[in-house]
């Protein structure tokens, strides 16, 4: 079990902002590749990883990151602060 | 070191003078305040989100590298989410060193970092629509710089 | 555009707010304060001389440079002179641009060239005698960066 | 007959902030050899050059400038302020 949250247009995209999410994947690259499969919402919001950023318990990641041990992966777009 | 992430307003000046009061080691203190612009036309209100737990994690990270980095006395980082009206500002930063030059150099990669590496999104609410503002290869390349 | 030469104090926080009121047009606003800071130990106080006549202009033609180069919405110019104690602030710059980075550099090339080509002198006066402070070759190095 | 003002250590040396001076000096350097020979104070004051900034009628100069016309020279170390 992994807590998967969305910000941003991502949320927006998916429809909610957090979910807890049953899954095998080992890598973040597989969770989206899963994510994906799942329902168009899913398949639009990760259609183009690169305009995307992950972040593996709150703290910014690589879409290649094994996530054995992680409780929260994070999907948002390019941070837009200051 | 003063770090607040919040919803509700904050006073530039009451924060700056709070900030300086007293000092007698350093020389040089500067402020940066970013205020709510209309920059297409017809914007009618920011809306800022954010990542709780994450965004104090690492604005706090940004602030002990320039603290270290420039030795500084003192910093101060207030950013503000929720919806914001136009004029009103969004966040604030403050640096105390010995010298003008660490001064303006701290607070300047405190901004560039905050704006690309601190979980912040940015969505314009404007008269005829609303849209998540972008980040531009600008923002990415100011990081380059240190 | 203020620009104040004055013996008397000011408060930075309530100039900062002043300056930063009202404002739709900008998205960015840097303010410096510089402070009398006891470099060798044993500081009592500062005293600045200062040029009257010379000095307004030479403050005017350096901050309106500024302003046509960083397309500047405004700018504060305040600089004290007379007897300063310990902890108090000299004088203050702020920049009002769209962009942080252009308020940035106008602020650095303001207190670059107030500190080498505006008519004051500073003296420090300790608890063992006094001297005058003297330029250092960075001060002048300084302005090859603009 | 013209203005000459001394600022910071210049005027220390030399005693006094401001006087009015009958010269016939065309330039700054002539000015400041004439200084130079009317006392100890002012030879001490004027000893090098390179240490002292010039300014005719308010604006920054140079030792070679021209005196003609000008109402007030002034004298004065390196700034430092801001």
């Amino acid at each position: 079990m992994i807590d998967v949250v969305y910000f941003a247009w991502v949320r927006e995209r998916i429809g909610l902002p957090r979910e807890r999410i049953e899954t095998e994947a080992a890598t973040v690259a597989d969770l989206v590749e899963e994510l994906r499969g799942r329902e168009e919402r899913y398949a639009a919001a990760f259609a183009d990883t690169s305009a995307l950023r992950v972040a593996l318990d709150q703290e910014l990641s690589e879409f290649d990151a094994d996530l054995a041990g992680v409780r929260e992966v994070a999907f948002f777009p390019p941070m837009t602060g200051g | 070191m003063k770090i607040s992430v919040q919803e509700g307003p904050f006073d530039a000046g009451a924060e700056l003078d709070a900030f300086s009061h007293g000092r007698h080691e350093v020389g040089a203190i500067v402020s940066f305040t970013g205020i709510v612009r209309d920059r297409a036309g017809g914007l009618v209100r920011m809306e800022i989100e954010h990542y709780p737990g994450m965004t104090e994690k690492a604005i706090a990270e940004i602030a002990e590298q320039a603290k270290a980095r420039w030795q500084l006395a003192d910093l101060l980082v207030i950013h503000r989410h929720g919806a914001l009206p136009l004029g009103q500002p969004i966040m604030m930063v403050a640096t105390a060193a010995a010298h003008r030059r660490a001064a303006f150099d701290a607070a300047e990669y405190l901004m560039d970092y905050l704006k690309s590496r601190a979980p912040f999104w940015k969505k314009e609410v404007t008269r005829t629509g609303e849209h998540w503002v972008e980040a531009t290869p600008e923002d990415e390349d100011a990081l380059s710089r240190w």
